[in-house]
């Protein structure tokens, strides 16, 4: 990946990033989510990592934003602006966030990670679903099947919240 | 050698006399109480009658020194292989001569009681702490052990208690005892820590081992210095403060007079015959201990003694109360017997004064018992104590007239009576000592006579007051007490003391200092005359010298304020100034520290509830400054 | 003899108690069972004077081992020798007479003898405990009751002198807590063994002296909150104010002496080094409380007040003892453990028969109750006289066999203090008459109700007890005193080695 | 892979069939027809939690995304015991009222579902497994939190535990994608093996602390409890303060003890001073507290502080004090939660002024009460006295008196609070006492088998001498 | 790869990513708006796996299941956490986090 892809995608992302967390109207904030996912998308297919990519449209941008959405304007005027945070709060939380992010870049910059392995990244479709099936060390099957039975119980739990409260 | 072993008797039957009397309580008829308790000390007496002769006629006496025999001797309780507190019975010639004048005068004091306490409703109790004192004062003179001594000498002190209150309806009996225990108990302290530091320097607590001037606990003391005395100067010097609280000394007499709120044969027993003396008798059992290793502590004895004597004496003139003058007389008497014991020495004439102090707290027990007898007579007559409600008693009470005349004149000093015989041996001691002390006690001869003859006046002469009714003479129980010590106080001088009683149990002969005997007798007699002149001819007037005397006739009225002295430091420094502060500093500092701490944990409680404000995003803060507050101490601070 | 016993009548105790349907039914099986567990605590001092008496000069007899945390060497291991065998004795003749004493308790009343019970099934365990472990928990088992005991069936302030001897308690428990782990961990100093709880096996080892310096503080001070060491003795007057008759009686004539147990059981003959490089510290606190409880209790006006500072007085003098480090004086301490737990029950069951009857323990507010109650007077006397250290009841016996070994300290320090502890005994004379003389002597008084009745049946026998006991002690002490010393033998040398 | 192999799974395989019948009896009884489902999980679990206990072989699974131990296999079984007396508790509160028994079939597999989280995050091998069963175990449950929809205190949990939840594994993510990228393994053992020391290790050991700190409610990470355990159902917040809880406290040592046990001098050094934090600011807010749900939120905080002292020193003594220790807390704080939950569903009481005179009117629940809090603020005979006294014990003996002077000095003033309750109960009076509540039976069951757990615990030296045996794993 | 890019740069985004997250959780007012900063940290957590997965270990797909998994538990917290949030609109008619108070201290 060069890196004028590098950095125009990263650029895209952390601007929309900031206004995800920064804009006052609310479906706008969700939709700058949305175009963060397709910049981290974009990532993913420069890094060769297509299915991984695909998931990510489909379930994040395709799935959860859209739950997002309709959740926003289930619940909102999309009219209304977001009353300003006070500048106490802000600062704070600027305050935490940028000493944390230093701490954290400061580190990384110190590290020296293990040189780069000559060995290939095989992302094929193939290996993918070999793998996600095999019960072998390197195998997914049982993460697979433990996050069926989460799917399962979230459901379970989110239909107990919305049922209608006075079902008598 | 002879078995002593029945002397076991004459205490023990009766503490089971007064165990009995005083369980038994109410259930019998109170007479059957007395006269089991008169009966119990009629035994000991008898025993202890029994016991003097033995000892002094038959057995005791081994090559011409009497021995010091212990009867029995059991341990009691083990410190460790030296020390001991044991119990037992040991006889020499004062214990013996002790045992024969407890027993006397308690058996006269329960006698005369029946009498004088009948109808009381604390009949029995009465007797049974009658019991309880003959019992710890025969303990007290026959112990082996100066720790057994202090135990009885302490029961001794609570069967006074008991019996000062023994009106304990009246406030003033009951603040009497309260005020008598406490003081002795304050001088006891001094003589418990005397017994500590001498069983330290001397590892014993054993009467033979500490008095045996040959003994280690003799050889070996006096090694320690402490603030230029010896250690065991020190000890003995304690020692001697409780001696002088028992025996009244100055400034610790304080409170005898006021122990007079008991009943007056107590008064008669306890304050005038035997347990005052313990005082005077325990340096005598000490006194090989005295003489050798601290002169210095007996010079003490000697001259607290010679105040105290002359200090009451002042202040008797001046009382209006019978038994408090009776009181401050016995101060002084007592006093006279230190003095005597403080200049002694040791040996057989070298220990005159050893001898006559004896002698004299021999004699000095029955006439002053009779004294407070004949004291209690009148009173059971007349209901007062007050001299000045009292007159011309002799029309009424003929009997109790002239015993009382007898004892003024024995305690006097007049022959041929007892008074006289003790008190010149006494004078020829101190005389040969220290000319200062014996020109006090000349002149508290003197003054003895002139005070009990203005009381003897007052009392039995002069014009009759007005009476509730008709003074009567006492019952004949009471009577027959009194002539029989009235008997007793008239011979006794003429037993030849120191043919029994030495301070080295070797025996000696004494006659009469006709240099000394005849001054004394002479003040004496010049005393009794003031006395006449003021009290009886009424030619000077009394009001007259008081006046004149003006702020000395006032402080001695007032026992020159040392009572007041007393009040002010138990009142206001030890009340006010220590318990006070201490109950206060106890509450709030210390408690207030302690709950303070509760206060500081509710107080950071309420103050950092903030945290938690129910606010999500507060909390997410605080989660994540928290980890980067760890992030930055263990990346930048504890680790690096 | 078997001393499990001793723990196993309490529990079967309780169970009864459990079953108990009537007030009759509930105070009959405290009553039977605590005085088979007397009956069974006399028999403990005979077989073990006997088996003294043959020659066994083992240091602990009737020693068991019942493994109980196999990994960390805790075992249930009991033991006695003569000092726990006659704080047993004390505990069972407390125990038994604080049962008859609350006779008359109503409001709940099986709760309450279940509680009284379990404190003292705490105490019984304390005393026979020959493993630090068994001992804490003992311990804490004694002390929690109390919080119920006080709370529910105290007076006056209760809540807040519950609460407060409570945490009092347990926070020195805590602070004691660290010392007995420190003495754990450093029970093994080679590694060679396990390490250990059991104090006789500690006690073959020698802790390093540094470790001492920081564990005899905590573990003296643990135990000594509870023997009401200055200035940590505040529990002390609210808490025995507020409680219950039965509940001040075994507190302050049972619990207290827990403290001075442990303080010579576990403080001295653990850490010896320490405790003799640093006893001078503690004596000077208990000298302070010596004399300030007796101070302090000049100036009550309240009976149990008095009562509670005389305790400090009283058990600062136990401390005090400890401290001095010689056989007689440490077996003055113990007697004086057995001398202020007899004395002062048979006080505080005065107190409350007194109480029960004039509804006021101010002592302002009565007087010449010797008239009314001739029979509670008395015995309030005596039990007056024993607290001055009258000869011929037990107060003296102890106090004198402190003195005197207090006294064989050579050096000025220890004597001039001891001195000073001597002094209270005036201060002790001063406020006991002074409370004779305001509420028993003197004229009736006439603001007390009226148709008071002297002592009953149970009354009685609770004071003839405690009065026969304490007689007995003063009267022929020998015995006791003797099996005492002869245990002491062990402690003292530990101690003495290192001096 | 052979059916046998596949039986080490057991205890999570039983749970899933559990959860199965659960939704089998769920789906095909009758809206009306309800009433068999609580028995049904009550006798069904019950058997789960007994064959938890039938002996085992130990081994991995999945090529080490999943492995047992003999320590593993007790840590399942605690919970399995805790869970069990939660589901019969609950009974109470699904009677309660008819929304809530209506939901009982959800409730029960939310519930057996999170414990299969538990269980597979315990056994995990690696990351992965770690991470799925951590969110199985949090998210359902969430839901349940905010299940009485009736009461906005409820939602209110609901709400505050999900986005606390999802913010603290965002961040146990990131500490562990750091950890993949200095080592490149998500399995726990080749993490050991490796020699973490870098700073950046370090980093991500604090993410991944901080994570599951979050789940332990260690301070500073610990002020969702007190909201959450107020707002949800008691049974709920029973079950998040003990059993999830212990499961997090399982995990965290399993991770300190293979992942960063290269990193023991710095994880000491964090878990010397959280819990000292932890039991103080715990202690000090439990002080003041009325609501019972909050006080004992705090309270669970508090005790959570005290399970550092046995982690600290690195012992396999330590390792199974704190076991033990989290085995008497699972009894003796669903026995308080299961009297406050009695109470609560009873009269709708829930403050400490409410309980003035309690022992007058219904002894039994008081003195479980009593019971179960002398057994948090450790006094003996009950059982919390052993498990905070082996914990002190396991700190003493690796030096930290300090520390355990602290701790001690914290459970005295934990016990402060702890006799205000009993105080309530049996020392104050009240006009109003709370009527005599007659309990249906599941409700008596599951506080006698905490009262007879509080009490025998302590006593059966053998228990802890299992447990001792089995904690080798490590 | 094959240019300058190296595994730092992606870190160092994926931190960013990761600590705006953190801000917009601390500072943003709706309920839904802290759920969109939820998302964009475990979106930064998904850039690491990955980039590390391509650039140091590329042998194994570690990462990339990762990836994938987080992306699944993430769909169903959003699930839930909906939910809830709908479930208090219906009471609050409002999901402003600071209403969400109503227990404290």
């Amino acid at each position: 990946m060069s890196e004028t892809v590098f950095y125009i995608l990263s650029g895209f992302i952390i601007v929309f990033s900031v206004l995800t967390v920064t804009s006052r109207k609310i479906l706008r904030a969700a939709v700058y989510l949305l175009f963060v996912l397709l910049g981290t998308c974009g990532f993913y297919f420069a890094l060769e990592f297509n299915f991984l990519a695909a998931v990510q449209l489909t379930v994040y941008a395709g799935g959860i934003v859209v739950i997002i959405i309709f959740s926003i304007m289930l619940t909102s005027d999309l009219q209304d602006k977001l009353e300003a945070v006070q500048f106490r709060k802000i600062f704070f939380s600027l305050l935490a966030v940028l000493i944390g992010a230093a701490v954290c870049i400061t580190t990384i910059l110190n590290h020296s990670f293990p040189q780069v392995t000559d060995k290939v990244l095989d992302s094929s479709m193939r290996t993918i679903g070999l793998r996600l099936l095999s019960y072998n060390e390197g195998g997914f099957v049982l993460p697979f099947e433990v996050i069926s039975i989460l799917l399962l119980a979230a459901i379970v739990g989110s239909i107990i919240i919305a049922k209608k409260a006075d079902s008598k | 050698m002879e078995n002593f072993l029945y002397t076991l008797i004459i205490p023990v039957i009766l503490f089971f006399s007064f165990i009995f009397t005083g369980l038994s309580g109410n259930k019998f008829k109170p007479a059957v109480s007395g006269i089991i308790c008169t009966a119990t000390v009629f035994i000991s007496a008898a025993l202890s009658y029994w016991t003097a002769y033995q000892y002094f006629f038959l057995h005791g006496k081994v090559n011409g020194v009497y021995q010091i025999i212990n009867v029995y001797k059991i341990e009691w309780l083990k410190f460790n292989e030296t020390l001991s507190i044991d119990i037992g019975i040991l006889l020499d010639p004062i214990s013996v001569m002790m045992m024969v004048v407890i027993t006397t005068v308690s058996l006269m004091v329960h006698i005369y009681s029946i009498g004088y306490m009948k109808g009381d409703s604390g009949y029995s109790r009465y007797f049974a702490f009658l019991s309880l004192f003959t019992f710890a004062m025969l303990g007290l003179v026959l112990s082996v052990n100066i720790f057994m001594t202090y135990m009885f000498w302490e029961l001794v002190g609570i069967s006074s208690y008991l019996l000062i209150g023994h009106y304990y309806n009246k406030p003033s009996a009951v603040s009497a005892s309260k005020k008598a225990f406490i003081v002795t108990r304050f001088a006891d302290l001094g003589f418990l820590i005397g017994i500590l530091l001498l069983s330290a320097f001397a590892g014993t607590f054993d009467f033979n081992e500490l008095t045996n001037p040959n003994g280690n606990a003799i050889l070996q003391s006096a090694s320690t210095t402490f603030m230029g005395l010896s250690a065991i100067s020190w000890a003995l010097i304690l020692i001697f403060i409780g001696c002088a609280g028992k025996s009244a000394m100055f400034p610790l007499h304080i409170w005898l007079p006021d122990a007079m709120e008991g009943p007056t044969p107590v008064s008669a027993l306890i304050h005038a015959a035997t347990m005052v003396v313990a005082g005077v008798y325990l340096i005598a059992r000490l006194f090989p201990l005295y003489v050798f290793t601290s002169p210095v502590a007996l010079e003490v004895v000697a001259h607290v003694g010679a105040f105290t004597s002359l200090f009451a004496a002042i202040i008797a003139c001046t009382q209006t109360d019978i038994k408090r003058v009776l009181a401050f007389s016995t101060i002084s008497q007592i006093g006279y017997m230190m003095v005597s014991l403080g200049v002694s020495g040791y040996g057989a004439e070298e220990g005159l004064g050893y001898m006559a102090s004896m002698f004299h707290l021999f004699t000095h027990a029955f006439f002053k018992a009779l004294l407070f007898l004949g004291a209690g007579s009148i009173i059971h007559a007349i209901h007062t104590n007050e001299i000045y409600s009292m007159g011309n008693l002799r029309k009424y009470m003929p009997l109790t007239h002239i015993t009382f005349l007898t004892a003024c004149l024995a305690i006097a000093g007049i022959p041929p009576l007892s008074g006289f015989f003790s008190k010149d041996e006494m004078l020829v001691a101190v005389m040969e000592k220290n000319i200062f002390l014996f020109a006090v006690q000349y002149v508290v001869a003197g003054i003895t006579a002139f005070y009990m003859f203005r009381l003897y006046f007052t009392v039995f002469w002069n014009k009759d007051k007005k009476y509730e009714h008709v003074p009567h003479e006492s019952p004949n129980v009471m009577l027959i007490t009194l002539i029989f010590l009235a008997v007793c106080s008239a011979l006794a001088g003429l037993i030849p003391f120191s043919q029994f009683v030495s301070s080295n149990g070797v025996p000696f002969s004494t006659h009469i200092h006709m240099n000394i005997a005849i001054p004394v007798v002479g003040i004496a007699l010049a005393g009794i005359l003031l006395a006449y002149a003021l009290y009886k001819k009424e030619s000077l007037s009394p009001e007259k010298i008081k006046n004149s005397l003006g702020v000395f006739y006032r402080s001695a009225y007032r026992k020159f304020y040392i009572d007041e002295i007393y009040i002010f430091v138990t009142k206001k420094i030890i009340f006010n100034l220590i318990s006070v502060p201490v109950a206060w500093f106890d509450r709030h500092v210390v408690d207030n520290t302690m709950n303070g701490i509760a206060y500081t944990t509710n107080f950071v409680s309420e103050k950092i509830k903030y945290m938690q404000s129910g606010q999500l995003q507060q909390y997410a803060f605080i989660m994540v400054a928290g980890m980067i507050l760890i992030f930055l101490l263990t990346l930048y601070l504890i680790i690096v | 003899m078997d001393l499990i016993l001793l723990i196993l009548v309490p529990v079967l105790t309780l169970a009864a108690l459990m079953t108990a349907g009537t007030k009759a039914q509930a105070r009959m099986i405290a009553a039977a069972g605590t005085g088979v567990q007397l009956v069974l605590s006399v028999y403990l001092v005979i077989v073990y004077l006997m088996e003294r008496g043959s020659g066994n000069i083992e240091q602990m007899l009737f020693t068991e081992k019942y493994v109980w945390f196999n990994t960390l060497n805790i075992y249930f291991s009991t033991g006695v020798d003569g000092i726990s065998v006659s704080l047993i004795l004390l505990t069972a003749i407390v125990t038994f007479t604080g049962v008859l004493a609350s006779w008359d308790v109503d409001y709940l009343y099986k709760e309450f003898f279940i509680s009284l019970i379990v404190l003292s099934t705490g105490v019984f365990g304390f005393f026979i405990s020959l493993d630090l472990f068994t001992m804490f928990l003992f311990y804490e088992l004694a002390v929690i009751p109390m919080y119920l005991l006080i709370g529910i069936w105290g007076s006056g302030k209760k809540e807040y002198s519950a609460m407060k001897l409570t945490l009092m308690l347990m926070g020195a428990s805590a602070v004691l807590l660290v010392g007995l782990l420190g003495i754990y961990s450093y029970s093994s100093p080679t590694g060679a063994t396990a390490l250990t709880f059991n104090i006789i096996e500690i006690a073959n080892v020698d802790i390093p002296v540094e470790a001492q310096r920081y564990f005899f503080p905590m573990v003296f001070i643990g135990f000594g909150v509870l023997g009401a060491l200055f200035p940590f003795h505040t529990w002390s007057p609210d808490g025995h104010s507020s409680a219950p008759t039965a509940v001040s009686m075994l507190h302050a004539g049972v619990l207290m002496k827990m403290g001075g147990y442990g303080c010579l059981r576990v403080a001295m003959y653990l850490l010896p080094e320490a405790a003799n490089e640093m006893a001078w510290i503690f004596i000077i606190l208990t000298s302070i409380s010596i004399v300030y409880g007796a101070f302090g209790a000049i100036v009550q006006t309240d009976l149990k007040y008095i009562n509670a500072y005389s305790s400090v007085s009283h058990c600062g003098l136990v401390l005090f003892a400890i401290l001095m480090i010689n056989e007689i004086v440490m077996n003055g301490a113990v007697l004086q453990m057995i001398s202020h737990g007899l004395m002062t029950a048979l006080f505080f069951a005065l107190i409350g028969m007194i109480y029960s009857r004039t509804h006021t323990r101010d002592i302002r507010e009565m007087t010449g109750i010797m008239k009314l109650m001739p029979f509670l007077s008395v015995c309030y006397m005596i039990a007056g006289f024993a607290s001055l250290g009258l000869p011929g009841l037990s107060g003296f016996v102890a106090e004198m066999t402190i003195f005197v070994g207090a006294f064989q300290n050579t050096d000025i320090f220890h004597r001039s203090v001891t001195i000073l502890a001597a002094s209270s005994i005036v201060i002790t004379a001063v406020y006991i008459l002074r409370v004779v003389a305001k509420i028993l002597l003197g004229p009736a008084g006439d603001n007390l109700p009226s148709g008071i009745k002297d002592a009953v049946w149970n009354e009685k026998v609770v004071t003839i007890i405690l009065i026969v006991a304490i007689a007995g002690m003063g009267l022929v002490p020998l015995w006791l005193s003797d099996m005492i010393l002869n245990s002491l033998g062990p402690i003292t040398e530990k101690l003495a080695l290192i001096k | 892979m052979t059916i046998e192999q596949l039986l080490l799974m057991r205890h999570e395989i039983m749970l899933l069939i559990a959860a199965v019948i659960i939704l089998i009896i769920e789906l095909s009884a009758g809206k009306d027809n309800k009433s068999l489902m609580i028995p049904a999980a009550v006798i069904i679990f019950s058997l789960v939690t007994f064959i938890g206990f039938l002996p085992i072989e130990t081994g991995k699974l999945f090529g080490g995304s999943y492995n047992t131990s003999d320590m593993i296999i007790l840590m399942k079984n605690s919970l399995n015991i805790g869970v069990l007396i939660v589901i019969i508790q609950s009974a109470g509160w699904l009677k309660h009222s008819f929304e809530n028994f209506d939901n009982s079939g959800g409730y029960f597999f939310i519930i057996i579902s999170s414990v299969i989280g538990m269980d597979f995050m315990i056994s995990a091998g690696d990351f992965l497994m770690f991470y799925i069963g951590l969110e199985l175990a949090t998210i359902p449950i969430a839901a349940l939190a905010a299940v009485e929809k009736m009461k906005r205190r409820s939602s209110e949990a609901g709400i505050k535990l999900i986005l606390s939840a999802a913010l603290s594994s965002g961040i146990l993510l990131f500490g562990i994608s750091i950890l993949y990228a200095t080592n490149g393994s998500l399995f726990f053992s080749s993490l050991s093996s490796d020699n973490l020391n870098s700073s950046l290790q370090i980093l991500a050991f604090i993410f991944v602390f901080t994570g599951v700190a979050f789940k332990i409610s260690l301070v500073p990470f610990h002020l969702w409890t007190a909201d959450v355990y107020e707002g949800a159902p008691v049974n709920i917040s029973s079950f998040l303060s003990s059993i999830s809880k212990a499961s997090a406290v399982f995990i965290l040592i399993i991770l300190l003890f293979t992942v960063f046990n290269s990193l023991v001098s710095v994880w000491n050094t964090v878990l010397y001073y959280t819990a000292v934090i932890t039991m103080t600011i715990g202690n000090l807010f439990a002080i003041r507290q009325q609501n019972m749900k909050r006080f004992l939120a705090f309270s669970s905080i508090a005790q959570a502080g005290f399970i550092p002292l046995g982690i600290i020193g690195g012992t396999q003594f330590g390792i199974s004090a704190v076991i033990y220790f989290l085995l008497i807390y699972i009894f003796s704080n669903l026995g308080a939660f299961g009297v406050v939950s009695a109470i609560s569903n009873a009269t709708g009481k829930e403050n400490m002024d409410d309980y003035n005179g309690l022992y007058r009117t219904n002894p039994k629940l008081s003195l479980v009460m009593m019971l179960s809090l002398f057994s948090l603020a450790g006094i003996p005979p009950v059982a919390g006295f052993f498990g905070k006294f082996f914990l002190f014990t396991a700190a003493a003996v690796q030096g930290y008196y300090i520390l355990v002077f602290i701790a001690v000095v914290n459970a005295t003033i934990s016990l402060y609070y702890y006799l205000l309750v009993v105080k309530a109960m049996f020392i104050n009076k009240s006009d109003s006492p709370i009527e005599f509540i007659n309990n249906d039976n599941y409700t008596k069951a599951g506080l006698l088998i905490c009262a007879i757990g509080i009490i025998i615990i302590g006593f059966a030296g053998i228990i802890f001498e299992f447990i001792e045996s089995a904690s080798t794993g490590i | 790869m094959e240019s300058g890019v190296g595994i730092q740069h992606f870190m160092i985004l994926s931190t960013l990513m990761f600590f705006i997250g953190v801000y917009g959780f601390l500072t943003r007012k709706n309920l839904i708006t802290i759920l969109l900063s939820v998302e964009l940290i475990l979106n930064s957590v998904n850039i690491n796996f990955v980039a590390f997965n391509k650039f140091l270990y590329p042998e194994n797909l570690g990462g990339h299941f990762f990836a994938m998994f987080v992306i699944a538990v993430a769909a169903t917290e959003v699930s839930v956490a909906i939910a809830i949030i709908i479930s208090l609109y219906r009471k609050l008619k409002m999901i402003d986090v600071e209403n969400v108070n109503e227990m404290k201290y």
